[in-house]
């Protein structure tokens, strides 16, 4: 590997291997360090469990207002999780090193973020059958309540991911991420329980997973704007 | 090659209300080494970003081979090296894994030169351990590490000598010098007296008029 | 180009600031008049509602400020765009002073639907549609407001702020609409703000003289506000310390 | 006037009470809210105001410093603090 | 104050005074500004929020489950702020110099741990009866409620940081204490709830309260010990 | 005064499997000053920590004016400096409120002193600017000023001179040998060739047979 020592002219490293290149890293990173994997599902497991204990064991009331504790309780664990989707990277520079690879930085962004999903999201998804049969919900709410958390989560990652951006050199960080992010997340929580209570009540649900479809074309394809944009930001102030 | 690499005119910048340089002008030439000095708080760590690219809150232009940098972003990063104070190491992985990742988005390079790379910073045998385990010194090696393998004509490296040793900082020094002898160009700070013959300088003096 | 120009001349914020000075005594005045008269109308002389009694005398304050804070957030919006792609200041300065103006009226719309919901619902507080994206618009304030301020950097945080406007505003009809979808879904319709007979000319007439007159009184404050942010953000500029030579005590 | 008295006015049939804190609180909110911004004005004035008159001082004597530091800023001595 | 340059022999600052300067740090770098004391009850106000939007509006459904709902976001309040109780001070080193400072460390960590409840616990327990009057609850539960958060939240920041100190350095053993930390604080939310539920059917509390009480004396006695044991073994792995 | 303040006997640490020093011993004398030497990863950090009481994870025995440290804890803590790698400095306050903060446990000072001693670090004027806007340099000064009105006798300083300009290195140079000139100790590392009259050197060698 002799070094050429003149302006390239070329990106050798193509845009798609650069993002398999990230999405590779993060989850290597995270694997090294399993209880970063594990905090986001036991947090998961933590609020539901306590539904049953703090407010009431009764099957009936489990059985209605289950999946919107599923909910709530994915919403929370991804919210937890967003504070180090970009704060370790920009505490040991890689997120420095990342800005300035020669690819397009939403691109980068839309990898890690997917990687962040992949680890705190897909989990939470594989969890919530399990956690749904302890709540009494019925298969077919399941099914339903399962398909649309495995749409919701994306979402709820991509939209936090420009949270997380904003707030990333901030001492703050953790609450005031939350603070910005909730609102945002609310129309994804009320089409996400929408669609298991309507599933539940017989309607067809058909229109409400197009829709929860469109967030999520709508989040993945806006929010690496913003973050990166949101990223540079940050960068430039520290 | 007499085409500037990196230009810069008219830089200014200021930072909690004090102006840390105004009307700064500068120009990278291939095969040229820069120092850029002052004293703490001068605003070196600013300026290294700035032409990094890094920090975007500043007044001025900064061209890339005689074009405005912002119209070519993904060439100039393509042919850029910059390493901070903060190395872009992830305490989690080995060192060969953090190598790896650097060099990710960059240019394809088989695990043998990777290796070959850690090794010629004094990591053999280190490069399965990971980067948690490392002493400070031998953590900005495997940063440093990727300037053995890189193919980027531009470095800008900020206190690039911070806790090396002696062995550590000489052989630093005369991988400079190469780099520069061999039409690249470096824009380095530190503190320790760094002489390189031939090597150019930018002094930052702190204007104390602050409000 | 003469688009350029234009905006260069009305983002200049000595323009700005010697405009203001102008307008401030003619906002102030006929926004104080038309306020106060439409609410003494409203207060003393307007008929009372056949339904709900003197309590409807409310909305002489809840719907002028209701209307205010979702405005104010719009206005701040376009005023995010001009941040990002002008980088001009004067936007910036929009966007910071004002999103404690617009949280409070939030506030005040909700404080005075609420305090309205007790004797016409019987309650303080229900989670219908307006009401709770009303609170969402709150949350929405505070987050702008909390974030701005955590950055020290000018320049960082007027980028940062104008970035989560705009985030903000491409979800504001998104959560609406959820919400209204939400809340016809979960709840039989008990109480809709709509459903209400036509508004005889007595009423109406004070609630359009005190929405006009609050609208002044925004413009009053934002120009006093502005002309603050204005002095911090200029202050080394010749014209500002002169400013402040002749002005200071 | 829609009321026959003024004690009619104040109790508005029972809903006095709602109406009048709504407008309490609304006319508190916006004459607080123009209080301070007006207040932030003046106080940002005078505020710049000594700051520049600090500054002048300072650099009067920078002045006067210059001709035996070169600099104008004090260096760091790093000598031990001996508060009597 | 000349040095001495001879080795003192007493400790001149006293542990009282000592613990003051550690609470007011703690408190001075949390309210930088002072709109940060906002953050906290925003978020738990946002929290609150998503119950309704997300399970059911429903004032029966609030008024049964208020007080559980409450409590719950209080849980997930205080278990979201432990993350930071320590790990900024780790990272940048102001732990190190706490353990090195010449009084009793479990007196520091109590100090530490105060502090922190006064900035997560606190606000919440008194922005919590407008949280209660919005998901409809009635007057005397209102009382009781904040009752047993004023006891019930500190022993959640003691216990929690017994758990903080540890997932600090230990890299694999993070899971296993989270694994620890979650069943302790199941007791806390079953007494606080319980004890709202007895008031709300027109028991007596006294008892359940003695008992809340007993908690908070024991962690606040117990739990620095653990903790100042556990923050030793962090810092001499790192 | 021949008593010796610090001693250590037979110190053996290993990590990562690794043995970093085996049957180490050594004394601090007061009015001396000891540089711990060696390249990255020989263990001079590690050393350090487990002289301050900071590291736990050793074996052999450490002594403080004759008795063991473990019995004495307190004593031996209100008489140590130590200051890391990581400085201990809050991002988020002010250098006045972090040195403050720092001193906190240790002996009361006023805030008069306080302002003293950042001026004495160059710092005069940043009294009131949250150390997060502060550069690399002026940070580590924030802690240094410790030193100016500190009473405690022994200083333990890892890679004291980290990021200091060249004035600083100077002023800080004659610190520490005004500090052992006095009576006081100074253990320190550094890279930078430190030479002081009648410093002692303790040498680290890396033992290369990695596991
Ligand atoms: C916290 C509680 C409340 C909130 C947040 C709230 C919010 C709002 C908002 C946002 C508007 C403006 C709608 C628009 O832009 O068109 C509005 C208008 C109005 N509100 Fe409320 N409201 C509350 C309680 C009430 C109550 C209790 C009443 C009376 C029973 C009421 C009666 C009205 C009326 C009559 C209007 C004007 C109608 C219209 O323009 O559509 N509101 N309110
Ligand atoms: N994040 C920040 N926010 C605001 N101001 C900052 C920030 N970082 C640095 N500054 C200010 O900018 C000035 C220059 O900082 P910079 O880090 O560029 O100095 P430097 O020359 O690299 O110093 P050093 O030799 O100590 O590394 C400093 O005086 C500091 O006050
Ligand atoms: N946290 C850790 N866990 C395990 N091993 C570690 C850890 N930190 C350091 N080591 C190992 O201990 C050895 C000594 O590290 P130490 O930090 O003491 O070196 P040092 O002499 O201070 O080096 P430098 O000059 O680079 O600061 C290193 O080789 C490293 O492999
Ligand atoms: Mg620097
Ligand atoms: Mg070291």
């Amino acid at each position: 590997m002799t070094a050429k020592l003149q302006a390239a002219t070329t990106v050798p490293v193509g845009v798609v291997a650069a993002m398999g290149g990230v999405v590779r890293r993060d989850l290597q990173a995270s694997f090294r360090q399993p209880q970063d994997l594990l905090n986001p599902l036991l947090f998961f497991m933590m609020v539901v469990t306590l539904f049953p204990l703090g407010v009431s064991p009764e099957e009936s009331f489990l059985r209605q207002s289950g999946s919107g504790i599923l909910w709530v309780a994915a919403l929370l664990s991804t919210l937890l999780s967003l504070d180090h989707l970009f704060r370790h990277d920009f505490d040991n520079g890689t997120l420095e090193q990342l800005v300035l690879q020669p690819q397009p930085l939403y691109l980068l962004v839309l990898a890690k973020t997917l990687a962040h999903w992949l680890v705190t999201g897909l989990p939470l998804v594989l969890l919530a059958p399990v956690l749904a049969v302890m709540l009494h919900l019925e298969g077919n709410s399941i099914a339903i309540l399962c398909l649309t958390l495995l749409i919701g989560t994306p979402v709820l990652s991509f939209i936090g991911s420009v949270g997380a951006a904003l707030t990333l050199g901030l001492r703050s960080g953790g609450v005031l991420l939350s603070l910005l992010i909730i609102p945002l997340y609310i129309p994804v929580l009320i089409f996400g329980t929408g669609t298991v209570a309507a599933a539940a009540g017989g309607a067809s649900v058909g229109a409400y997973l197009a829709l929860m479809g469109a967030f999520l074309v709508l989040s993945v394809t806006l929010a690496p704007f913003a973050s990166a944009a949101a990223l540079r930001i940050s960068l430039s102030n520290s | 090659m007499s085409k500037p690499l990196l230009q810069a005119t008219n830089l200014q910048c200021e930072r909690d209300g004090r102006v840390l340089f105004d009307d700064l002008s500068l120009t990278i030439m291939p095969a040229t080494l820069t120092r850029v000095e002052g004293p703490n708080g001068a605003g070196k760590t600013t300026l290294l970003r700035i032409l990094a690219g890094l920090n975007e809150n500043y007044s001025g232009e900064v061209h890339w081979l005689g074009a405005p940098r912002a119209a070519q972003r993904e060439m100039f990063q393509r042919n850029l090296l910059y390493i901070g104070h903060r190395t872009g190491i992830k305490a989690a992985l080995t060192a060969q894994e953090n190598l790896a990742a650097l060099m990710a988005g960059r240019h394809a390079v088989s695990a043998a030169t990777l290796r070959a790379a850690l090794a010629g910073t004094g990591l053999a045998g280190y490069e399965d351990v990971p980067c948690s385990q490392l002493s400070a010194g031998q953590q900005r090696r495997v940063a440093l590490a990727r300037l053995l393998i890189s193919d980027e004509p531009l470095w800008i490296l900020d206190e690039a000598f911070t806790a090396l040793d002696t062995h550590g900082v000489a052989a630093l020094e005369r991988l400079l010098s190469d780099h520069a002898q061999r039409g690249g160009a470096v824009v380095v700070t530190t503190h320790h007296d760094l002489e390189v013959p031939g090597m150019q300088r930018i002094r930052l003096v702190p204007d104390k008029v602050a409000v | 180009m003469s688009m350029w120009r234009w905006f260069h001349k009305f983002g200049s914020p000595k323009w700005f600031f010697d405009i203001a000075s102008r307008l401030i005594p003619w906002l102030l005045g006929t926004g104080l008049v038309l306020l106060l008269t439409g609410l003494v109308w409203g207060l003393a002389f307007a008929p009372q509602d056949y339904l709900q009694g003197n309590s409807y005398r409310i909305i002489f304050i809840h719907v002028p400020s209701a209307f205010l804070a979702q405005s104010v957030y719009l206005m701040m919006a376009s005023a995010a765009v001009v941040t990002l792609v002008w980088k001009m200041k004067l936007a910036d300065v929009f966007v910071q002073t004002m999103a404690p103006v617009g949280a409070l009226l939030t506030f005040l719309a909700l404080f005075t639907g609420a305090v309205w919901g007790k004797p016409t619902w019987g309650t303080w507080w229900v989670w219908d549609a307006r009401l709770t994206s009303m609170l969402i618009l709150l949350f929405l304030y505070c987050g702008v407001i909390v974030l701005g301020r955590a950055i020290a950097d000018e320049k960082s945080s007027a980028r940062a702020v104008a970035v989560l406007v705009l985030v903000g505003v491409v979800n504001i009809p998104i959560i609406k609409y959820s919400v209204d979808w939400w809340n016809t879904l979960h709840q039989p319709a008990t109480f809709t703000l709509t459903k209400r007979p036509s508004m005889p000319v007595e009423m109406w007439a004070p609630l359009l003289l005190s929405v006009v007159g609050l609208y002044l009184l925004f413009g009053w404050l934002t120009c006093v506000r502005m002309q603050t942010g204005i002095l911090v953000r200029e202050h080394r500029t010749s014209w500002v310390r002169a400013l402040v030579r002749s002005q200071g005590v | 006037m829609q009321f026959d008295s003024f004690a009619a006015f104040l109790f508005m049939e029972g809903h006095g009470p709602y109406v009048w804190t709504c407008y309490a609180v609304f006319t508190l909110a916006l004459v607080g809210l123009a209080w301070w911004s007006l207040k932030q004005r003046t106080a940002v004035i005078r505020q710049q105001y000594h700051a520049q008159l600090r500054a002048e001082r300072r650099q009067a004597s920078a002045d006067a410093h210059t001709a035996t530091d070169g600099s104008g800023t004090p260096a760091a001595s790093f000598s031990r603090i001996h508060p009597s």
